[in-house]
């Protein structure tokens, strides 16, 4: 067992961990702190992947800005405990089985395939954040610029629903 | 680095709708006028479409491959334009009704129009991502528009969550036929292995995850909630537009990834099945017509997977076999989106301040208050139950004849058996509106008159339906094209 | 010869009173409405008086004379035409029809003349001459069949004018009803002929153009070839079926009784003289086919035979004097078909003749009695009215003496002619012949005994009706012209067949011979002989029977006025059975009329039609709304649940897609 | 080194327990965070991928997630203050008016 | 004018212009309600005047198409404008155009609310039924064929009476559910061709260009089928048909029975038949069987219906019976006499539904037993409504006659044993109709309302007078029926079964043993054969 594995494991237990957390936290602020530690772990895989400039966008922006509006908005509506109720006879029992079953299966299928899934991951730094950035500015530009407009629509979304209603 | 000319060129319906959008955004501060507002949509909406025809006239891939202009796509940015232009017009008079910010409402419209322009023009998983979610963040945000209704905040969080869910299924499978090819491009997937248990799952993955948008079921199970919440115009470009757009999506995926389409024979066969009984037996009991409408066109779009079966069934044949069936979608989206939009609208002008007047017993008697709306109506539904001289009578004997063609006996039997169910809830709607009499007060209460806008609306609609119903010919001319759709 | 040619002449005219009388006679008076009427009838009358003036103008060859005058039905290689023709049969019948016919018309301007409805019995009688004619000239199957159910309808028309009894619109319906069982019958019969000869024309001989008729294809054809359970003898069989519903045989004579329900001039010239005889007419106009037939001759013989009898027991004991008469009726008919069975059928024919005189005048008689007596009908509050009503009772008494057979009246002659025939048939068996015979005889017995016994209980004896409200009185001159003719015609009728009893011969029978000509006649002369060798004897027995009738009815009716009742307590049994009709309108009631329309409400309507189909039809409604119901409660509104909806269509997806793979690990479970 | 399936399956053994957070959190804002979670999960499995076959358009694509992600985080918290403000409740459960 | 007619457009005008009559009424104001029903009146006989152009304007000595339009339509798949009219569509025509202004006569005062509508309905009706008699392109049968049902349904579910919405649901859903199955079936047929002209996939199956394999055949033949039995209805697909009658107006139970029901014989003939020839032979004795059994099932249940209409209405499922029975015996004869029947039965039917609105008019109730003496009040009623029941049993000299006869005439000539069955029809006919009309018109008037109703007017009188007429003439004069519809029905005939000499099967059945019929086997005399065989051919 190489050391990487080794980081690998204590990582994925960390994000897998986290993710139970999230689960099973009653707070949705205790939940929304399990997340960070999914992310974060989530980053360290990426750097164990090679992924650097992922991996600081995932902390960036993912770990710093969403989450951060998630703990404000927690905040902003004073969300207490969650509420325990279980008006769906569905998503019991049923529903544990069937997203076990799903998720069994999907990891499975996974896992037994033959693809490029079976070659090793490649260590080191293949990718270079100025490869990157070429490739979001000259191949896919134009999703570039369309994603402007979805940050659009979400500004205004924003305005749109959350603003209050004039006197 | 800026872009090529033909490339904007291939892009300018999106360029243009978002561009409009935009100035939408900024002159909100400035100009008060609604009336300016509705102009500047309608010149928006226009006007993408019509650059539609400049997209179709330069033909090819542009930004590297990432979209695709070709017949397909001109025909699908022309269906979402007409679409956009139709909801603009309709919903003019209710947000004056319901006292809505109006330039944002435009804004979002187009903005979701040019979504679902990115999705009918994609090549590229990555550009179909960003249109959809362009389309679906828009559309989440138009549900709940009406922010002091809480039925209207409800659809849209449940629009939000459940779309969200979905989408993460959409974007897992991207990422597992990203491993299983090496690409999210569908022009370099044709030699994908059809074998490969990962490109299977990341295929049936992507299914889910269009299946959701189309309201297949057992997905479909958002579309009644959302769609009763939602601002009845906003619920009549649902049911057109992104409906129309995610179609075109999974066409474009047929078309590209031969190996897709061994995979989903059986998935659509046992999809189709069960949409149009999810929906025509959940309109069975339905009192509320907006509702009820919301069910019928899950089961539309059960038909309109019948078709797909049967592409899916033929798309291996390359003389062209699958062409019909191709066309059997195209021609149903077009008919379904005009009934569609134009019922609708009905709805929505009948319901009043408020959206008040949604039951059926708030159509007893319409005939006689209201004898064209009442004729309109039952003119649309009796599209949507298939009788002809409406367009939807060829849409579903083009999707029969696809059926029976790939051999679909079965099918197309389950079929003919949920017309019959689905004929019994819309005769219902005709028969409250014709055969009884509206309550006193109701009679008693002057005629509404619909305003210019709606009243274009509904006669673009009527006449494109009974057009359409007796000369379907040009539009399936243009669509039998054997370049319909770049492979 | 104008009206050879243009024989359509003959029934038009009726049909022309009837047409004028209907639409326009609800306004005029009697006088122009009998005119009408009488006119038309006279004038067919007169017309075909003259047709028969020009038949025998004709030569041999010519007959039957027919003529086409435009195709009806046309269809495939099946063609009826609007055919009429004239043989010595038609003739017949014509005089008979058209002469009878014309005698009642006149009859009924007397009776009807305080009746409601006037124009409307005229012109329901002219429709029903129009009919009766048709079916007399018709010369083929189809059209007779037009004729055959027009006199049912103008019977069902008349039986219930007055229509406002419940009795008499229950009698024209059974009448129509039971009619259209023996059509049935007759229908088929007609169907099969059409399958084994390809025409339903009559011609024998005289076809048109070379063309063969059904009777030319079938007369060369020997019995034997057909067979004793043949193709003929099935058609024959349904014809007769036929014939037994018209002609009122047994199992389908039950209408004719409840018929009496109709004014008396109509039971009189429908139910007695012609319409009921139509039955005889079919089976002589087919004798050709019957020849071939020996097993449905047989039938014929013994169903007539027995109807005769059976009738004749029910007379015995009715007291509604148009009662007596309709059974007296059936059981002559049967007389008739068993002159028919047995071969002889212008001795049929020949009684059909007699009978219509006399029983027409009985009827008409009756009638007379029923307008004295203000409507009366039941004998036994009658009696003693051989003073009051003279003429009637004259007239009346000529027709009993003719139906009772006492020479030399026109009945003892036919009588004679058919018991004669009926010894010396050999169809089925060497003693059939005699058990039909003296089945015959003691008809004739019974038929004497109720017929006086008719006589003795209206004429004779005392009075038994209140005569402070009975204010009996002759009837007019228009009533009374017509029956003094018939009488006359009842006595003097028969004498055409009378030179037979000092070895002439039996002119009726010579004039029918051609029609009737069997293919062996080369015989006749040998059978001739036998059979005059035979007559008088036979005649001496018949005559014998007959007074003995007529001394026991008198004894028992004049002498001893008590002894009936007494009888009748006797044979208690007997007498409520007879008195009852053999109880078979209530077995036909019970066995066929109730169970058939408790099936339909009960199994074919309220069962299978409302629960078992259309609660298919609505069931499956019902069944997709609950489903439906269902399907609806799965949205219910949670989105969790929305969720695990999606979670189930992703697991529902993969495993198909994944089938092959997904399969085997099902397998295991399973 | 690491096989990269033991990278999709993680990224599975996440995505499953975000799809089991969304059917078993009743709080509208810890229902949102599961799909964030499920979001990673495709996120992971981009990276693995881009790595295993050396094509960076995964990393691309990952970036893109993340931007659409924070976007649909924007409008998402707007409409959930929405809702929150509506119902004056954050339980998933209690927004069921729109039913059958 | 004539040269107008002659040129070849006589049939597209006789389908559209009741569309355009229509159209003229939706723009007059809707209050005029005289001024409407003169101008549906003056239309409908317009309509009935151009079609007796038909009979001048072609003959029909031979059984092909006349007056034929053809012209492109659709390209893919390629449908066409083709028109045509042959003898068997002749007089349905004839009768639809016919009963229209009878109709629209009869609902002259009866119709009181939205009367614009109902007239523009009645005249959409009449578009398509024309439409489906006159199309030779199976995709144009279909579409009209479903046209039609909407006003139909309208008729019934707006003017109808109280249980009316449940009675046009049901019609419609029942039509539907058959014709949806055909729509599938014309598909697959189109598939296997490549064309949806009829007369075209006619000749494939002639010339064994097309053949198919039996299964398929026999699906195929299903399909149209059900489709047409529906709405025939033969047994037991006929639960829809006493409701509809029940509730629908008087103009659309005329229509219904008159028209429409002639509609799915008419499909049967004209496509199961001729395109299926082989299927329809071996489907034969079952549809037979239901056939008898539609016959004396729906006379049984119309003899103990308590309501006049229903009575009526099952008598029809009656009627009809004979007429599929005519049509799958495949003789030339019972052919003919179903074709004949068809028309007989739309008159007579016809004449009893009016005569049955013109009681509900004066008293509003359909039950037997409200009735009672009504001969007393109203003698001319009474005597047109026993010309009417008269006709309707089949008394000989008035329509219903010639066409049962016939069919029973010819059934009996393949199999006897059907016919004699199906014979059991005509007695009860005679019972539920004869029995029924005592109890509504014979007896003391019992209900004190039943004393003052009306006689018919002049306006009824008229109807009557007109309806009586035909029968009449039809009853005598059926020869310029069948002379027209002759050729046309043994070209069906032709296809399906050629006809042997019917003498070779004479006596050569043996069938049966034990039974009398067993001297069947019986053989006629040589010579005698070939004379008969003469007569026959004369």
């Amino acid at each position: 067992m190489t050391a990487s594995l080794i980081i690998f494991f204590v990582l994925a237990a960390l994000a897998v961990g986290g993710a139970l957390s999230l689960i099973f936290q009653k707070h949705p602020i205790h939940s929304a702190l399990s997340l960070i530690v999914v992310m974060v772990a989530l980053a360290g895989l990426y750097l164990l992947l090679g992924a650097e400039f992922v991996a600081a966008v995932q902390i960036i922006v993912y770990g710093g800005a969403i989450m951060v509006l998630f703990v404000f908005v927690i905040m902003l509506l004073n969300a207490g405990i969650e509420e325990h109720t279980n008006f769906s006879k569905l998503a019991g029992f049923p529903g544990l089985l069937l997203a076990f079953a799903l998720t069994g299966f999907i990891a499975a299928t996974i896992a037994r395939s033959t693809d490029t899934v079976q070659a090793a991951a490649q260590p080191g730094n293949m990718a270079s954040t100025k490869d990157l950035s070429t490739m979001i500015f000259k191949d896919f530009v134009y999703p570039f610029e369309l994603t402007s407009f979805l940050i659009l629509v979400a500004v205004l979304g924003a305005i749109v629903l959350a603003q209050r209603e004039k006197a | 680095m800026f872009p090529r000319t033909d490339d904007l060129l291939r892009a300018l319906p999106e360029l243009i709708w978002c561009g409009f959008g935009m100035l939408a955004m900024l002159l909100q501060p400035f100009v008060r006028s609604r009336h300016f507002f509705t102009i500047l949509a309608l010149v928006g909406a226009i006007g993408g479409t019509a650059a539609a025809f400049v997209a179709g006239a330069t033909p090819g891939e542009g930004f590297y491959g990432l979209i695709q202009s070709d017949v397909f796509s001109f025909f699908f940015r022309l269906l979402v334009g007409l679409v956009a232009v139709l909801v603009v017009l309709a919903a003019d008079s209710y947000l004056e009704r319901e006292n809505l910010p109006f330039a944002e409402f435009y804004a979002l419209l187009l903005f979701a129009t040019a979504g679902m322009g990115v999705l009918a023009s994609a090549r590229e998983l990555l550009t179909a991502f960003i249109g959809l979610e362009l389309s679906s963040i828009s559309s989440y945000i138009l549900a709940g528009f009406r922010r002091d209704s809480t039925k209207s905040s409800e659809a849209s969080l449940k629009y939000f969550l459940l779309g969200s869910f979905a989408t993460a299924f959409f974007l897992y499978g991207i990422a597992l036929v990203y491993g299983a090819t090496g690409t999210t491009n569908l022009s370099r997937m044709d030699d994908a292995d059809p074998g490969s248990n990962l490109l299977k799952l990341g295929l049936s993955l992507i299914l889910i995850g269009i299946g959701f948008k189309v309201a297949a079921a057992p997905f479909q199970i958002w579309t009644p909630d959302v769609y009763e919440g939602a601002p009845t115009p906003v619920t009549a470009l649902f049911s057109a537009g992104p409906k129309a757009a995610a179609f075109a999506l999974l066409l474009r995926i047929f078309a590209s990834v031969p190996a897709a389409t061994h995979f989903w024979f059986w998935a659509f066969w046992v999809l189709a099945a069960l949409t149009m009984f999810a929906g025509n037996l959940g309109a069975l009991l339905q009192t509320n017509v907006k509702r009820l409408l919301a069910y019928s066109s899950i089961a539309h779009a059960g038909y309109i997977l019948v078709a797909f079966a049967a592409v899916t069934f033929m798309a291996n044949d390359l003389n062209g076999g699958a062409t019909p069936a191709y066309a059997a979608v195209l021609f149903y989206l077009l008919s379904y989106a005009l009934v569609k939009i134009g019922a609708f609208t009905i709805v929505s002008e009948i319901g009043g301040w408020g959206e008040k007047n949604l039951t059926l017993d708030d159509y007893a008697g319409l005939a006689q208050r209201q004898p064209v709306a009442a004729a309109a109506l039952s003119l649309y539904l009796l599209s949507l139950l298939g009788l002809p001289v409406t367009a939807g009578f060829f849409g579903k004997f083009y999707i029969f004849k696809a059926a029976v063609n790939s051999h679909l006996i079965w099918l197309a039997v389950l079929m003919a058996i949920n017309s019959i169910i689905g004929a019994y809830y819309y005769l219902r709607v005709i028969v409250v509106m014709y055969m009884r009499e509206g309550s006193a007060e109701a009679m008693a209460a002057p005629a509404v008159r619909f305003p210019v806008a709606v009243n274009v609306v509904l006669t673009v609609t009527a006449i494109g339906t009974v057009y359409f119903g007796l000369f379907p010919n040009q539009v399936l001319n243009f669509i039998l094209q054997p370049n319909l759709i770049a492979r | 010869m104008p009206i050879l040619e243009h024989l359509w002449i003959i029934p038009l005219l009726p049909l022309l009173g009837a047409t004028v009388n209907g639409l326009f006679g609800r306004t005029w008076p009697n006088k122009i409405v009998n005119s009408v009427a009488i006119g038309a009838t006279g004038l067919s009358f007169l017309a075909a008086l003259e047709a028969v003036r020009e038949f025998f103008l004709l030569s041999p060859e010519q007959i039957p004379w027919v003529r086409q005058y435009f195709s009806w039905i046309e269809a495939g290689n099946f063609r009826a035409g609007f055919d009429l023709q004239v043989d010595q049969l038609t003739v017949v019948m014509l005089l008979v029809v058209t002469g009878v016919g014309w005698l009642i018309h006149i009859y009924s301007t007397g009776y009807m003349a305080h009746e409601g409805g006037y124009y409307r019995f005229f012109a329901y009688l002219n429709l029903f001459m129009f009919f009766m004619l048709i079916l007399v000239m018709a010369a083929n199957y189809v059209l007779l069949f037009v004729g055959w159910e027009g006199v049912g309808l103008a019977s069902y028309l008349l039986i219930g004018f007055y229509f406002l009894r419940k009795s008499a619109a229950d009698a024209g319906k059974k009448a129509f009803i039971v009619n259209r069982i023996g059509d049935f019958g007759f229908m088929l019969g007609m169907f099969l002929l059409f399958r084994t000869f390809g025409t339903l024309d009559f011609f024998k001989h005289a076809g048109a153009g070379g063309a063969l008729g059904l009777f030319d294809k079938a007369a060369p054809l020997s019995a034997e070839a057909m067979g004793h359970l043949g193709t003929l003898t099935v058609a024959c069989l349904l014809l007769f079926m036929g014939a037994a519903g018209k002609s009122a045989q047994i199992p389908l004579y039950v209408w004719l009784p409840d018929a009496m329900e109709g004014p008396t001039p109509v039971s009189a010239l429908i139910h007695a003289a012609t319409m009921v005889t139509a039955g005889v007419y079919v089976v002589a106009r087919s004798h050709v086919l019957f020849m071939h037939a020996p097993t449905a001759m047989l039938v014929v013989a013994v169903v007539g035979c027995a109807t005769a009898l059976f009738a004749a027991t029910i007379g015995l004991v009715q007291t509604d004097i148009k009662k007596v008469l309709a059974y007296s009726t059936v059981s002559q008919l049967g007389y008739m078909f068993l002159a028919c069975g047995v071969g002889a059928f212008s001795a049929g024919i020949f009684h059909l003749m007699t009978h219509a005189f006399f029983k027409a005048l009985l009827f008409l008689a009756a009638g007379s009695v029923i307008h004295a007596m203000g409507g009366e009908q039941d004998m036994l509050h009658m009696g003693g009215l051989s003073k009051k009503i003279k003429w009637t009772y004259v007239t009346m008494f000529t027709g009993t003496l003719a139906i009772a057979g006492i020479p030399p009246l026109s009945g003892f002659f036919s009588k004679d002619s058919i018991l004669l025939s009926a010894y010396q048939s050999e169809n089925g068996g060497p003693n059939v012949g005699h058990i039909l015979y003296a089945a015959g005889l003691f008809t004739a017995l019974l038929t004497s005994f109720y017929m006086f016994r008719l006589i003795f209980l209206t004429f004779f004896g005392k009075e038994r009706y209140d005569e402070h409200h009975v204010h009996v009185h002759e009837s007019p001159k228009s009533m009374l012209v017509p029956l003094a003719i018939l009488a006359v015609l009842s006595i003097v009728g028969g004498w055409l067949a009378a030179p037979a009893f000092w070895g002439k011969p039996d002119y009726f029978a010579k004039f029918l011979e051609p029609v009737f000509a069997a293919p062996g006649a080369s015989e006749a002369g040998t059978a001739e002989a036998v059979v005059h060798a035979l007559e008088t004897p036979l005649a001496i027995v018949a005559v014998i029977t007959a007074l003995a009738g007529l001394l026991a009815a008198y004894w028992l009716y004049v002498k001893q006025p008590s002894k009936p009742d007494k009888l009748a307590k006797f044979f208690g049994g007997a007498y409520q059975t007879l008195l009852h009709k053999y109880y078979v309108d209530e077995f036909y009631n019970a066995a066929v009329v109730r169970p058939l329309m408790w099936l339909s409400t009960n199994v074919f309507w309220k069962a299978v039609d409302v629960s078992i189909i259309d609660g298919a039809v609505n069931g499956i409604a019902e069944g997709i709304t609950v489903v439906g119901d269902g399907t609806r409660r799965t949205q219910s509104g949670n989105t969790r649940s929305y969720a695990v909806w999606v979670v189930v269509g992703a697991i529902v997806i993969v495993a198909v897609i994944f089938w092959p793979h997904v399969r085997p690990v099902l397998g295991v479970v399973r | 080194m690491i096989p990269t399936n033991y990278y999709i399956v993680l990224s599975a053994i996440l995505f499953g327990l975000g799809v089991l957070a969304f059917i078993f959190k009743r709080n509208i804002i810890s229902i949102f965070m599961s799909i964030e979670l499920m979001l990673n999960a495709v996120n992971l499995a981009f990276v693995a991928f881009s790595q295993a076959m050396h094509k960076l358009d995964g990393q691309v694509f990952v970036l893109f997630v993340i931007v659409v992600a924070a976007a649909e985080a924007a409008v998402g918290l707007a409409i959930i203050i929405l809702t929150a403000r509506n119902r004056q409740s954050l339980n998933v459960e209690r927004v069921d008016l729109l039913k059958l | 004018m004539g040269s107008l007619f002659q040129g070849g457009h006589l049939l597209s005008i006789l389908i559209f212009f009741p569309a355009v009559g229509s159209l003229a009424l939706l723009l007059l104001r809707s209050d005029d309600h005289v001024f409407i029903r003169r101008i549906a009146l003056i239309v409908s006989v317009a309509e009935f005047l151009f079609s007796l152009l038909l009979l001048r304007g072609a003959s029909f000595a031979s059984g092909d198409y006349r007056l034929v339009e053809y012209g492109q339509w659709i390209t893919s798949p390629p449908i066409h404008y083709h028109l045509g009219v042959d003898g068997i569509s002749l007089f349905l025509v004839i009768l639809t155009t016919f009963l229209t202004p009878i109709s629209v006569i009869a609902s002259w005062s009866s119709i009181g609310h939205r009367v614009k509508e109902f007239f523009v309905m009645l005249l959409m009706l009449e578009v398509g039924v024309i439409g489906v008699f006159l199309s030779l392109d199976l995709f144009l049968f279909f579409l009209f064929w479903e046209v039609m049902l909407i006003p139909m349904a309208m008729l019934i579910g707006i003017w109808g009476h109280e249980r009316r919405i449940y009675a046009a649901v049901k019609f419609v859903l029942y039509t539907m559910a058959g014709s949806i199955l055909m729509l599938v079936g014309i598909i697959w047929l189109y598939n296997a061709t490549g064309t949806f002209d009829l007369p075209t996939i006619q000749q494939m199956i002639q010339t064994g260009t097309l053949v198919l394999e039996p299964r398929a055949e026999m699906l195929l033949f299903l399909a149209f089928f059900v489709a047409f039995a529906v709405k025939v209805p033969l047994f037991p697909l006929h639960t829809w048909l006493p409701d509809a009658h029940v509730e629908a107006p008087t103009a659309g139970s005329v229509m219904l029975a008159g028209v429409l029901l002639k509609m799915g014989t008419y499909g049967m003939i004209r496509f199961c038949l001729p395109l299926f020839p082989e299927a329809a032979r071996r489907a034969a004795p079952w549809v037979a069987v239901l056939a008898i059994i539609g016959i004396i099932y729906g006379a049984l249940v119309a003899l103990v219906q308590p309501n006049l209409k229903k009575l009526v209405a099952y008598s029809s499922v009656s009627h009809l019976g004979f007429v599929v029975l005519g049509i799958f015996a495949f003789r030339t004869i019972s052919m003919q006499g179903a074709v004949y029947q068809m028309l007989a039965h739309g008159i007579s039917t016809g004449a009893l539904f009016l005569l049955v609105g013109m009681l509900y008019d004066r008293r509003h109730t359909f039950e037997i037993s409200d009735y009672g003496g009504l001969a007393t009040p109203m003698p001319k009623l009474a005597a047109f409504f026993l010309v009417a029941a008269l006709a309707s049993m089949g008394l000989p000299m008035l329509n219903g006659f010639v066409g049962e006869y016939l069919v029973l005439l010819g059934t009996y000539q393949s199999h006897w044993a059907w016919a004699s069955w199906a014979a059991l029809g005509v007695i009860l006919s005679a019972c539920y109709l004869l029995w029924s009309y005592q109890r509504v018109f014979f007896g003391e008037v019992t209900r004190e309302k039943n004393k003052t109703l009306a006689d018919a007017s002049a306006r009824e009188k008229f109807i009557l007078v007109t309806m009586s007429i035909v029968m009449l003439w039809m009853g005598i004069g059926s020869t310029y029926f069948t002379r027209r519809t002759a050729a046309a029905s043994q070209a069906v005939i032709d296809l399906v079964e050629p006809q042997r000499p019917y003498e070779a099967r004479v006596t050569r059945d043996s069938r049966s043993g034990g039974q009398p019929v067993v001297s069947w086997t019986n053989t006629l005399p040589v010579a005698q054969a070939s004379s008969t065989a003469e007569g026959a051919n004369r």
